[in-house]
């Protein structure tokens, strides 16, 4: 699915060093619009750490993203999120002494209007935004066939579950690119295609470019448009799932080259 | 495809229309204390413990909800006071309770001042602030007569006491409504707050900061905010503790030792709850009276009395311990969980099933 | 049942200041227990007195002031000791209006000598004002006279505190007075650290020091002083420098060191003989190590409990051997004499100034002797020595004024009143 | 779907090294986790303990391995007997000294010492001789070549693959008798999930070690185990050997969820 | 010129007395991660057994032996009964925790040995010794030379030793130690009763110079901006804050504190520390703060 439309991201020659020992060296590719790019590659070779620089949450050493038209050297997170940039963490990342339905409604954080003063005074606005955050939060709670966990406290969940509010969270406020770390990790074969089917359906209905991070290659070959394959920093692999699976340095570098299936 | 089906098992959403009617028994009896309990009472017990609920609800908004740490609450109730000793002062025309909005909003800029720090400094590091502002307060307050107006004790008190809008608030009764109404008042926007938007931007940046930026919670703004309406509660606090409830005060009143008291109402009353800062303070002020009874009643004047303060001390602290071991989401944790509804069940789980 | 008049006593037996409290109390309710079992009470009006623990806090001295104010088992409260500056500061206002007197000896808010303003307050024995005039004149007394004050150098380390500085207004009075140089050299709480300030000391080279101090900014105050060649008996501690658990700590360095003294220390007088008699031999002190009987926190409680029993002793004349309320309390405070007769009766020659106290000067003595250590003991060095009364009386009368009008109380005229 | 069973045939001597009678797990003197369980694992065998999210597979092995008091969990009834002794109640640490180690879900490793420090302290309870410890973790880097690279680097800063690899090192390192892993294979590249449960059935064949696998990859684990347990909500629902539970799709169905 | 270089020196000096207070605390931070607000109280309850001893006529060094027995028992005690249950809990519930166990041992203490204040000799002459123009004291040098001696051996403990990196993984992580065989109980244990006898030494010197008495239990409040300067995990770091916090305190009260009418020392160390932590948010040695998304 490659548009001619100019790319929703592209990163260009991106560097990233920790105290000297390089996590990312001169790593350059493009996302186009409405697609899903899979990223995979050996752990260490620096894909969640790309994940965080596209949304500020680590600095680059080189290299621009450019994001819908826009350079930027560097991303603040504040920014990314007001920029319409969602993300979903390796190791769940929730706020976890909030309630479901909390966690999801904080994800609308920016487009919040009320003031202080407002919300402590109960005055209409505020409660108005509180009802159409609730109303929001339940509607993608629903998607995810959580309505009914909405008041649990995320920390007595169990893994899977808190997966997919994570999810929930970082689509509430309709972000036009998604970044998913690891989604499917620590789920079963039948959650593994459910969430995956969410995402397929996040990805056609509401237009979604989507940048996912996923070690079940069985999903990631039958998810995405485009993988861009990863090892020690660099691009090992740039292309449609169909060719990568065969390609012998990603067999080597990542699948393995045993017979054995592992992915159901 | 796939369907998820809930299964919950336990009762929610049962009683609430008895709630309400505690609810209403609550607060007619709140209402009417004055006219049930003895002047000693009021003056001695309910109006400082309720004064001591609203420090906790300020604390509790930072430290419980914020997660931010603070040994500073006795700094920011002492600007407080002091700040409403100088709108009296020097505004005599200012209402009380307006002199009372204006220091905690004075407080509520010194506790953003100090709050700064915070989008730098996390965790027991960011103590330093916090004890900054205390000890520098306590000296500042101390030094510079202005402040004490040249009081040769340093110490103050309102020129005219207690009046709002020509009613006299200096009996006991005037004290407690006075006292009543603020906390009554500032319980409830705190209540709100927590459950609006900036309620949820705070948790967010307590549970997990750097999530909490990326999903777009303006972190800084967040923290600030929560630095600067802690300090307006403690700082109205802070003035009904010294007008309203000791007649005067001087820093000492508001010295490290309230500091730790308040943070230790939020701990024992749990953190992040506001029902928690009145169990805490409910505690943290009962508790000392009770164990002074007991002895008295077990021993008389016989036993030694240093010992027997020493013997008291202990105790206390053992019985810190032996709470936070029960019940490390405190009081108010607890009481829910005794009243029943709370016990052995199951979580709401889920099951998943596959049509045929 | 017995007749008994309520005290209630706050107290610190545990805390920061547990050190004086301890031996405080004992005395305190040593001489309590000796009246009323030896001598049979008061007129036969047995002390029902009950103790509270403060850790020396002002909040918790008002919550036990509201607790206790209404009385117990029928008998109101005469007065109520504070034990405390700053309690005596939180409570002045309250006190008034409940017609409570609140007894603060040595301590106390200085203007509240002036009982047209204060009728509630006692600041007996030995105000903040007296005990800088009286350092002042003691020092007068070893240079050879006041004239030779003129031109010295004497530097005040102070706590740094509302106690610490509340003798400021009277040394600022006597500086300007006596042509000395008045140095005042702060001392952040809790001071275990004072080398800059003695270093400042070591350069500014005062001839006399005044340490008004307390706690363990005294003993680390002599212990500094030491170090920097400042000697010991060149430095006059204030009362509440001057007792045993300032000095011993301070080991070598203390020695030479001398402290007004409105509590001398000692075991030697009259009543302590009674005491160790009745009370001590029989097993019912409450000291728990007798090496203390005579310490001079201890004399503080005897002296402290002599001087609430001679008022009562004062108020049941006039009224009948009966509990009395606040309001006669005052009146009984406010009649107080004790006279060198009665110290001779009442077994306190030498450990107590005589005392008169009147609606207009709720003092009644402003005299301490000087006493010095020798590294085992306290020596006494002077007899009495008065403050200057006439030089504190107007500034003590323009701040009473002030508060007056601060406040909106017009001065009683205690002349016109009937007794 | 091919799997592959052959590896997974390790022979068990005879004799019940652990067993796991009735217990119920309560988290926080509130919450049920695990209402009845029950199982066995001979000496040197290989047994999966499988069920969907929330089914109390992490729940019994943290009974089992002690660490269920460190999150405030108890266990309200039954037995857990190692070799015949009762070690219900015993610290986890002591059980670590029998032989009992247990690799966490999400990973723990310590977050600032670096990775050579973390696999240390797994060595360390041995009491090893410098020459065997260098020997050792030389065996540890042998299998995880990506550790050896990443020695000195704090552990916390490491990626989430790293670190489950230096989980799983610092466990062998304590040279255990039945190790109790957690999701193994989450978020680890497929060649490095093979060649764990290819080091998985060397040691076992090797040192005779036991495994008992938590893992939701219900396909990858019966490959490998000789038996396995199904739990359903706390319960055991289903047991029997591997390959015959691998066959039955209702069980993948029912419980599992599983594609047919 | 020579009055600041004396200044300095005093300061430099005064300042390892801190840090002293601040290696008890580090110690157990590193291998707990608990804040100890009972550091002073142990301190107190150190050197109160220590002086009540010998007052009762026991030879020192029988009282010290006695002094470290009670210590390792009372270790022992608060690894059971407060450590041991509250494993795993948030660092604020420990930091409360420790809050009462100084309730329990400040009321142990005075309960049993007195409020007294008791004057302890450690033999160390205090005159000033004369370094050219410039006044040293004696008794800070020994204390200086007794931190310093104190740091190495626990910097060698920490970071050689097999104990030393056990220790610092409990502090990381409680379940992951446990799950490998390290006895969390005995190592609590151990440092507990390490940071009991750094708090005697401190006690002692620090009673030397102003008495034992409830007020020992006060020099945290001087020992805390020495551990948020140095960094609560690094002994190295307890040290140099001493040192950094002793001279700026003694310069501070000295050249500035008279512009601002003196006192200020209380608040002049947090100010700074303050201004430290906006250039390194963990101390000068401490460990940042690891979180990774
Ligand atoms: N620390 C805890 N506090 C409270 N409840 C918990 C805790 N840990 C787990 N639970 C609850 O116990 C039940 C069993 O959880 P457990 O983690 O054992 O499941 P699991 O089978 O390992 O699931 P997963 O595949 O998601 O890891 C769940 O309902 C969970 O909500
Ligand atoms: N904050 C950091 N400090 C130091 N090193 C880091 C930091 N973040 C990442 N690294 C290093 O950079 C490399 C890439 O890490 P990254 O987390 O991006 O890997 P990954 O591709 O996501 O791996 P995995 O699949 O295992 O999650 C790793 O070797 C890691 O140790
Ligand atoms: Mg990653
Ligand atoms: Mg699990």
């Amino acid at each position: 699915m490659t548009t001619p439309s100019p790319p929703a991201l592209e990163v260009r020659n991106i560097s990233l060093a920790f105290k000297g020992v390089k996590a990312i060296s001169d790593l350059s590719f493009e996302v186009a619009p409405r697609e899903i790019c899979a990223l995979i590659g050996p752990n260490g070779a620096g894909k969640s750490s790309l994940l965080n620089i596209l949304n500020g949450v680590y600095v680059p050493n080189s290299g621009e993203i450019i994001f819908e038209g826009e350079h930027f050297h560097r991303m603040q997170p504040l920014e990314a999120a007001r920029r319409g940039i969602g993300r979903g963490f390796q190791n769940n990342a929730l706020f976890s002494g909030m309630s479901v339905a909390d966690n999801v409604i904080a994800g609308l954080s920016r487009h919040a209007r009320a003031t202080l003063l407002e919300e402590a005074l109960l005055l209409p606005r505020a409660r108005a935004e509180t009802r159409r955050f609730r109303e929001r939060a339940h509607e993608v709670l629903g998607l995810f066939n959580l309505e009914h966990h909405a008041e649990t406290i995320v920390a007595t969940l169990p893994y899977g579950v808190q997966k997919k509010v994570e999810l929930a969270r970082a689509i509430v406020a309709a972000p036009r690119l998604l970044l998913l770390d690891e989604p499917l990790a620590g789920m079963n074969a039948a959650e593994k295609q459910e969430i995956a089917d969410i995402i397929a359906t996040l990805n056609r209905e509401l237009k979604l470019t989507i940048v996912l991070i996923e070690h079940d290659i069985g999903i990631v070959l039958k998810l995405a448009h485009h993988v861009v394959v990863l090892d020690y920093g660099r691009k090992l692999a740039d292309g449609a799932p169909d060719g990568i699976r065969d390609n012998p340095e990603v067999i080597a570098a990542y699948l393995g080259g045993d017979k054995v299936e592992i992915a159901a | 495809m796939s369907e998820i089906e809930l299964r919950l098992t336990g009762g929610i959403g049962e009683g609430v229309s008895t709630r309400k009617l505690t609810g209403i028994a609550v607060a007619a009896l709140v209402v009417s204390l004055p006219f049930l309990a003895t002047e000693y009472w009021i003056n001695a017990i309910i109006v400082p413990f309720l004064i001591l609920s609203l420090a906790g609800v300020g604390l509790n908004l930072l430290t419980g909800y914020a997660g931010q740490l603070s040994l500073g609450a006795g700094a920011f109730m002492m600007v407080g006071a002091y700040a409403t000793f100088a709108f009296q002062l020097r505004l005599p025309e200012l209402p009380l309770p307006f002199a009372l909005i204006a220091s905690g909003i004075v407080a509520g800029a010194v506790g953003f001042a100090f709050g700064f720090p915070s989008t730098r400094i996390k965790g027991f590091y960011l103590i330093v602030s916090t004890l900054a502002a205390q000890f520098f307060f306590e000296w500042l307050f101390l030094k510079f007569p202005w402040f004490y107006n040249g009081d040769p004790s340093a110490t103050i008190s309102l020129p005219a006491g207690l009046w709002a809008f020509g009613i006299d608030l200096n009996s006991p009764h005037g004290r407690y409504y006075l006292t009543l109404a603020s906390v009554a008042l500032l319980t409830w926007l705190s209540y709100n707050l927590v459950r609006s938007q900036t309620g949820r931007n705070w948790m967010a940046i307590r549970d997990m900061d750097t999530a909490a930026a990326v999903i777009g919670v303006p972190i800084l703004r967040a923290k600030l905010q929560a630095f600067a309406v802690s300090s307006f509660i403690l700082g109205i606090a802070g003035a009904l503790w010294a007008f309203g409830y000791l007649g005067s005060a001087s820093v000492q009143s508001f010295g490290l030792t309230r500091s730790y008291q308040i943070l230790f109402i939020i701990i024992i009353g749990g953190m992040g709850t506001i029902r928690g800062a009145y169990l805490g303070a409910a505690f943290v002020s009962l508790l000392p009276l009770a164990l002074d009874w007991l002895f008295q009643q077990l021993l008389g004047g016989h036993a030694d009395a240093g010992l027997l303060q020493n013997i008291q001390k202990v105790i206390f602290g053992i019985l810190i311990l032996w709470f936070l071991i029960k019940e490390p989401e405190g009081l108010a944790r607890l009481l829910r969980r005794q009243s029943g509804n709370f016990n052995t069940r199951r979580f709401p789980r889920l099951k998943i099933r596959r049509q045929t | 049942a017995d007749v008994t008049q309520y005290i209630p006593l706050p107290t610190y037996r545990v805390g920061a200041y547990a050190s004086s409290g301890e031996l405080w109390w004992a005395g305190e309710r040593d001489y309590f227990r000796y009246i009323n079992e030896v001598e049979g009470g008061i007129d036969g009006v047995k002390l029902n007195y009950e103790e509270f623990e403060t850790e020396w806090s002002p909040d918790r001295t008002v919550e036990v002031y509201e607790r206790v104010k209404a009385g117990k088992d029928g008998s109101p409260i005469a007065f109520f000791f504070t034990h405390g500056t700053p309690a005596t500061y939180a409570l002045l206002e309250k006190a008034a209006a409940d017609k409570i007197p609140l007894i603060d000896p040595a301590g106390g808010r200085t203007e509240s000598i002036d009982g047209r303003v204060f009728p509630y307050a006692f600041p007996l024995l030995f105000s903040y004002y007296s005990q800088a005039s009286t350092g002042i004149n003691y020092i007068a007394s070893k240079v050879g006279g006041f004239e030779k004050l003129k031109g010295l150098k004497i530097a005040t380390v102070y706590h740094d505190s509302a106690y610490g500085r509340a003798t400021q207004p009277a040394v600022e009075l006597l500086a300007k007075k006596y042509g000395f140089e008045n140095i005042q050299i702060p001392v952040a709480d809790p001071g275990n650290e004072q080398s800059p300030q003695w270093r400042q000391i070591h350069e500014l080279k005062p001839d006399w020091v005044f340490l008004r101090t307390w706690g363990v900014s005294t003993v680390v105050g002599i212990k500094t002083a030491a170090r920097f060649g400042f000697p010991a008996d060149h430095i006059i501690g204030d009362v509440w420098a001057g007792s045993e658990s300032d000095v011993i700590p301070a080991g070598k360095a203390a020695i030479g060191y001398s402290a007004l003294a409105p509590y001398p220390g000692g075991a030697d007088f009259e009543i302590h003989k009674r005491l160790k008699k009745f009370i001590l031999d029989a097993g019912k002190s409450d000291l728990r190590d007798q090496k203390y009987f005579g310490a001079v926190n201890y004399n503080v409680g005897l002296v402290n409990a002599a001087l609430a029993v001679e008022a009562l002793r004062t108020g049941y004349k006039k009224f009948g051997a009966r509990p009395l309320d606040g309001e006669e309390g005052r009146w009984a405070f406010e009649h107080l004499t004790i006279d060198e007769n009665r110290l001779k009766e009442i077994g306190f020659v030498g450990l107590l100034q005589p005392i008169q106290i009147t609606p207009l000067d709720h003092e009644g003595g402003g005299a301490a002797r000087i006493q010095s250590w020798d590294g085992q003991k306290w020596v006494l060095q002077t007899d009495w020595i008065k403050a200057d009364h006439e030089a504190l009386r107007p500034l003590i009368e323009q701040q009473a004024a002030a508060y007056a009008k601060e406040h909106g109380i017009t001065p009683r005229t205690p002349d016109t009143e009937t007794n | 779907m091919t799997t592959r069973s052959t590896s997974a045939a390790p022979v068990a001597d005879q004799g019940t090294l652990l067993e796991v009678s009735n217990i119920e797990v309560v988290y926080g003197g509130a919450i049920l986790a695990v209402a009845d369980v029950s199982l066995t694992i001979g000496n040197g065998e290989i047994v999966a303990l499988l069920g969907a999210n929330g089914a109390g597979k992490s729940t019994v092995l943290k009974a089992i391995s002690g660490l269920a008091s460190a999150d405030r969990a108890k266990v309200r009834r039954g037995h857990i007997r190692l070799g015949g002794e009762d070690i219900l109640g015993l610290a986890a640490n002591k059980l670590a000294a029998r032989g009992i180690v247990h690799v966490m879900e999400g990973r723990h490793v310590f977050p600032h010492l670096t990775v050579k420090e973390n696999l240390l302290t797994g060595a360390f309870l041995h009491r090893p001789s410098r020459k065997e410890l260098k020997r050792q973790l030389d065996d540890v880097y042998a299998w995880f070549p990506r550790l050896r690279d990443k020695q000195s680097t704090q552990a916390g800063l490491t990626s989430g693959g790293e670190q489950q690899m230096l989980a799983i090192g610092r466990a062998f390192l304590t040279q255990p008798r039945l190790v109790l892993l957690d999701e193994p294979s989450m978020g680890l590249a497929p060649r490095i999930v093979q060649e764990i449960f290819e080091i998985i059935v060397r040691l076992n064949r090797e040192k005779g070690t036991a495994f008992l696998l938590a893992e939701q990859n219900a396909a990858l684990s019966l490959a490998y185990a000789r038996r396995a347990y199904v739990l359903d909500t706390g319960r055991v629902a289903l047991e029997g050997p591997a390959a015959d539970l691998a066959a039955r799709d209702d069980l993948h169905r029912i419980y599992l969820g599983d594609g047919p | 010129m020579n009055m600041f270089l004396e200044t300095l020196i005093g300061g430099l000096l005064a300042g390892t007395m801190y840090s002293l207070v601040a290696i008890g605390f580090v110690l157990i931070y590193k291998a707990s991660g608990v804040f100890n607000y009972a550091q002073g109280s142990m301190l107190l309850f150190a050197a109160l057994t220590f002086v009540s001893l010998t007052d009762q006529g026991v030879p020192v060094l029988v009282a010290l032996v006695i002094t470290i027995v009670v210590l390792a028992l009372m270790a022992v005690g608060i690894e059971r009964l407060i450590l041991r249950p509250l494993v795993n809990r948030g660092p604020m519930t420990l930091f409360m925790a420790t809050l009462g166990l100084a309730y329990i041992v400040e009321g142990t203490a005075q309960g049993l040995m007195g409020s007294q204040v008791k004057a302890l000799d450690l033999g160390i002459e205090d005159l000033p010794i004369f370094l050219g123009d410039i006044m040293i004291s004696q008794f800070d040098l020994t204390a200086a030379a007794v931190a310093l001696i104190l740091v190495v051996a626990l910097s060698l403990l920490f970071n050689k030793t097999r104990l030393g990196v056990a220790l610092r993984g409990v502090a990381d992580d409680t379940s992951a130690a446990l799950s490998i065989g390290i006895d969390i109980n005995r190592i609590w244990q151990i440092v507990w009763t390490i940071a009991g006898l750094v708090g005697l030494v401190a006690g002692l010197l620090w009673g030397a110079r102003q008495g034992v008495q409830f007020s020992l239990s006060l020099v945290v409040l001087k020992a805390l901006p020495v551990l948020i300067i140095g960094g609560f995990t690094s002994i190295t770091g307890a040290i140099i804050g001493g040192l950094v916090v002793g001279a700026a305190e003694s310069l501070g009260e000295t050249y500035i504190g008279p512009f601002l009418g003196g006192g200020i020392t209380p608040w002049f160390a947090y100010a700074l520390a303050l201004a430290f932590l906006f250039i390194r948010p963990a101390g000068l040695f401490g460990e940042q703060k690891i979180e990774r998304v």
